[in-house]
């Protein structure tokens, strides 16, 4: 692989990671609003508001950055640069059709978990560099909700790629059959809810809850390192949109795959993305301790049950 | 030199020295996050050796789980903000320390000198497909050990923990 | 296999290359006008009290801890995945692993049994 | 009798009572064992559909079209008696200064001064009036009560729907009285009587039949 070929991928990988968020960032916008009765950004960029995140981003540029006193500083100002880069190099591992993928890593599953694992220290670091109770106590929750949900999604990708017999996301897709999506069930279902609870929203956003912590790890951020962590949310939401997909729906599988996969791909992340939007809208926060309970008696069994399905059900049939 | 052997010197060289800053570091959470620096590059250096699986697994264990418990033990106990004194060594640990890497970096380079010496070794078995056989067929009983292993780590660990919790709950009801 | 690392090795390079440049970019638009009540760490507009720290739940603690076992449980099904399907492993290996499994969830039990995994 | 029995119903009620309530205690103490079991077995049933409610109501509302009023690009259908600003009709006002002794905020400020009218006929009296030199409501106090409205004896003051007079500078929400005046304009008509309703006073004073003589008040009018 020439070094041209690497910049290119590289490259194309940041326009994915910078444009993807937005565009589920101003859907969220959007659905949220028409959910709850309202119509959500309609001036900036002229059609529908749709600019409306751009100039927040501009908006988010000119701000102060401010670094508490207390702080950490090193340690505050590389937080988000934590967060950020971890959902970047996950993204860059997704394949978004047959053959079209930033990086074609052999364990492609392991890596993004892995992946996403590192991102568990950017709010941590967060909220202990800030000097601030709030981001201490989001910071707690967080790394312990974080680590919490780690463990059913990994044993959900697990099952898929015992299904698949391969641990590469491309060859998970091409092994891939419709029905899946039945004998796999629990499994998705275990992962969409851990997922979730990954990505820190609604109704898992105790280590935001802005009603008890003000805003948890992120209370001491300003401008732009507050909105790269914004950033990083929603970069979160594509990444677990397109690995959901990629795991349970089959990828780039359906009618004209071959001309209209990266299409399939998209349609059916796009879908998965506003069920994540959907459930922000629906549904109120747990508390603390519903949560870690929901992780340990029921998402943990529940995916070793998917697990022990997978595992009889692939050696009965081969 | 290849382009495997300035990787692999590039990612030993940030793994060393991140090392060395992590116990030289007078703040406590630095030396954590030194710690992840370290664990991160020395799943480089395995990727560069070619054992992708292995690499992967020090990420999500070392660095996701590992250090993230690390991190939570130091701030459940007060880690402040600054470098903090009284969890300093005194000179007389420092050589100490000093004096036994020393002693085990000079161990381990006499070993596998003394084993390997200049000769060039055809790296096989890095797969993950091997390495799952070999795992599954060859080293079961290792295998099944180990689940015992952390049985046990995981009874004693929550034993430990019930010390404290048990007589608050005891009082709250 | 190393050429996608190679790929991923950019990747991290042009994130940190991004966010150096937004944060060279914001030093150049942004203001700066540092105030000591600015500076001062937020606590719902009351001057802090006491220093950065909170008494947390070592709960957390325990959950880590938990986490750390079962990820080492669980890393050992990927490799799983990849031997399932071959003919003289098979069977073997889904008891091995069922018994691997069996004996942490003896663990998980225990904790539940005792009433760990409630919130005090 | 009656109070015997009751007594007695209390006695013996008593202890059942106690009873209960040491039930009850004894269920608390069990709930603080077991914190989470009691309402988790209550949410059993509900939980589930209680999910899916959720979503299919949010659903609903988002193929529900909004009731957003674009404002700046659609102007509000504001109800007859909105109370956007208040418009003076200086030519009806007197400076008695009613209104500015009664505002709870003391927001409105007057000034004005006596002026002398010749007399219009041979001999007559020469007459003085008030003239108004200046009407200020200041907007940033006013509390928007409408007692200034209702005490004026004059109809010198109305309620104008007009909201639009927002301004950057606190200091300039101070309007004299040609901007009060202005608003005059935009003042509604008032609301037609509803029917079947009682003339106004005007009304009835005029349509009654002249009488010749001294005309005196008859007894029973309101």
């Amino acid at each position: 692989m020439s070094l041209l070929e690497v910049v290119v991928r590289s490259v194309v990988v940041l326009a994915a990671f910078l444009v993807l968020p937005l565009l589920v960032g101003q859907t969220e916008h959007k659905v949220m609003a028409h959910m709850q009765g309202r119509l959500g950004p309609m001036y900036a960029g002229g059609f529908h508001g749709w600019a409306q995140l751009v100039a927040d981003g501009v908006k988010f540029a000119q701000k102060e950055d401010v670094t508490p006193r207390e702080a950490d500083r090193w340690v505050f100002r590389l937080a988000p640069a934590v967060s950020l880069v971890a959902y970047l190099v996950a993204l860059s591992v997704l394949p978004l059709t047959s053959g079209v993928v930033g990086a074609d890593v052999g364990a492609g599953v392991l890596f993004v978990l892995a992946a996403m694992a590192v991102g568990i220290l950017g709010p941590l670091m967060a909220g202990w560099a800030s000097a601030n109770k709030y981001s201490l106590l989001g910071g707690m929750r967080a790394a312990a909700q974080l680590l919490s949900y780690e463990l059913p999604m990994v044993l959900a990708a697990a099952s898929v790629a015992l299904a698949a017999g391969t641990l590469s996301l491309s060859g998970i897709v091409e092994q891939w059959h419709p029905l899946w999506l039945v004998w796999q069930l629990p499994g998705a279902v275990v992962f969409l809810v851990a997922a979730v609870a990954e990505l820190q929203r609604v109704p898992f956003d105790m280590p935001m809850a802005d009603s008890e912590i003000v805003f948890g790890p992120l209370t001491e951020y300003t401008g732009l390192r507050f909105a790269f962590f914004l950033l990083a949310e929603y970069a979160g939401i594509v990444v677990m949109s397109l690995l959901f997909t990629v795991l349970f729906l089959g990828g780039w599988q359906g009618p004209f795959a071959a001309a209209l996969g990266w299409l399939w791909t998209l349609v059916k992340a796009s879908a998965v993305a506003f069920v994540v939007i959907w459930f922000r809208v629906a549904w109120p926060r747990l508390r603390e301790d519903q949560l870690q309970r929901l992780a340990w008696l029921v998402l943990v069994p529940l995916g070793l049950a998917q697990l022990a399905i997978t595992g009889v059900w692939v050696v009965l049939t081969t | 030199m290849t382009t495997l052997d300035v990787l692999f010197t590039a990612v030993g060289v940030i793994a060393a020295a991140s090392a060395v800053l992590s116990v030289t570091t007078r703040h406590v959470v630095h030396a954590a996050l030194w710690l992840v620096v370290t664990l991160g590059t020395l799943a480089g250096c395995y990727l560069v050796l070619g054992a992708e699986l292995i690499a992967l697994v020090q990420v999500l264990i070392y660095v996701g789980a590992v250090v993230v418990l690390v991190l939570f033990a130091l701030m459940l106990t007060r880690a402040p903000v600054g470098p903090s004194a009284e969890h300093d060594t005194g000179p007389v640990q420092r050589v100490a320390a000093a004096v036994v890497a020393a002693g085990t970096t000079a161990l381990l380079a006499g070993v596998l000198l003394a084993a390997l010496g200049g000769r060039t070794v055809q790296i096989h078995g890095g797969s993950t497909t091997e390495l799952a056989t070999q795992l599954f067929g060859r080293w079961v009983w290792p295998f099944e050990l180990l689940s015992v292993l952390l049985l046990v780590s995981l009874v004693a660990a929550l034993a430990i923990s019930r010390l404290r919790a048990d007589p608050d709950s005891e009082v709250r009801s | 296999m190393l050429s996608p690392y190679l790929v991923v090795g950019g990747v991290v390079l042009v994130g940190v290359l991004l966010f150096v440049a937004a944060m060279g970019a914001r030093r150049l638009i942004a203001p700066s006008a540092p105030t000591p009540a600015k500076e001062s760490t937020y606590e719902c507009g009351v001057d802090p009290v006491g220093e950065g720290w909170a008494q947390t739940n070592v709960r957390y603690f325990l959950y880590a801890f938990l986490y750390v076992i079962f990820a080492v449980d669980a890393v050992y099904l990927f490799p799983w995945a990849t031997v399932i399907r071959s003919s003289d492993l098979a069977l073997a290996s889904l008891a091995e692993v069922g018994i691997f499994v069996g004996v942490l969830l003896i663990g998980l039990a225990h904790a539940w049994r005792h009433g760990l995994l409630r919130w005090l | 009798m009656s109070d015997d029995d009751s007594v007695r119903t209390r006695a013996e009620r008593g202890p059942e009572r106690r009873g209960a309530a040491t039930d009850n205690m004894s269920d608390r103490t069990m709930d603080a064992e077991q914190p989470e079991r009691e309402p988790e077995r209550g949410e059993r049933g509900g939980l589930v559909p209680g999910i899916f409610k959720g979503l299919a109501t949010t659903a609903r509302a988002m193929v529900t079209p909004s009731h957003t009023a674009e404002y700046p690009d659609v102007l509000p259908d504001l109800p007859p008696r909105s109370r956007g600003t208040i418009a003076l009709l200086e030519e009806n006002c007197t400076s008695c200064m009613l209104c500015a002794r009664e505002c709870p905020d003391w927001c409105i400020y007057i000034d004005s001064h006596k002026e002398t009218l010749p007399a219009t006929t041979e001999g007559g009296r020469e007459r003085q009036r008030n003239v108004l030199d200046r009407f200020g409501i200041d907007f940033s106090l006013c509390m928007y009560c409408g007692i200034c409205i209702e005490v004026c004896p004059f109809d010198a003051l109305f309620w104008s729907p007009e909201f639009e007079y927002a301004e950057t500078d606190i200091r300039d929400m101070l309007h004299e009285k040609d901007r009060l005046g202005e608003w005059m304009a935009t003042v509604p008509p008032p609301p037609a009587l509803d029917p079947g309703a009682a003339d106004a006073a005007e009304v009835t004073a005029l349509s009654k039949p002249v009488r010749p003589g001294r005309a005196t008040p008859p007894a029973g009018r309101p």
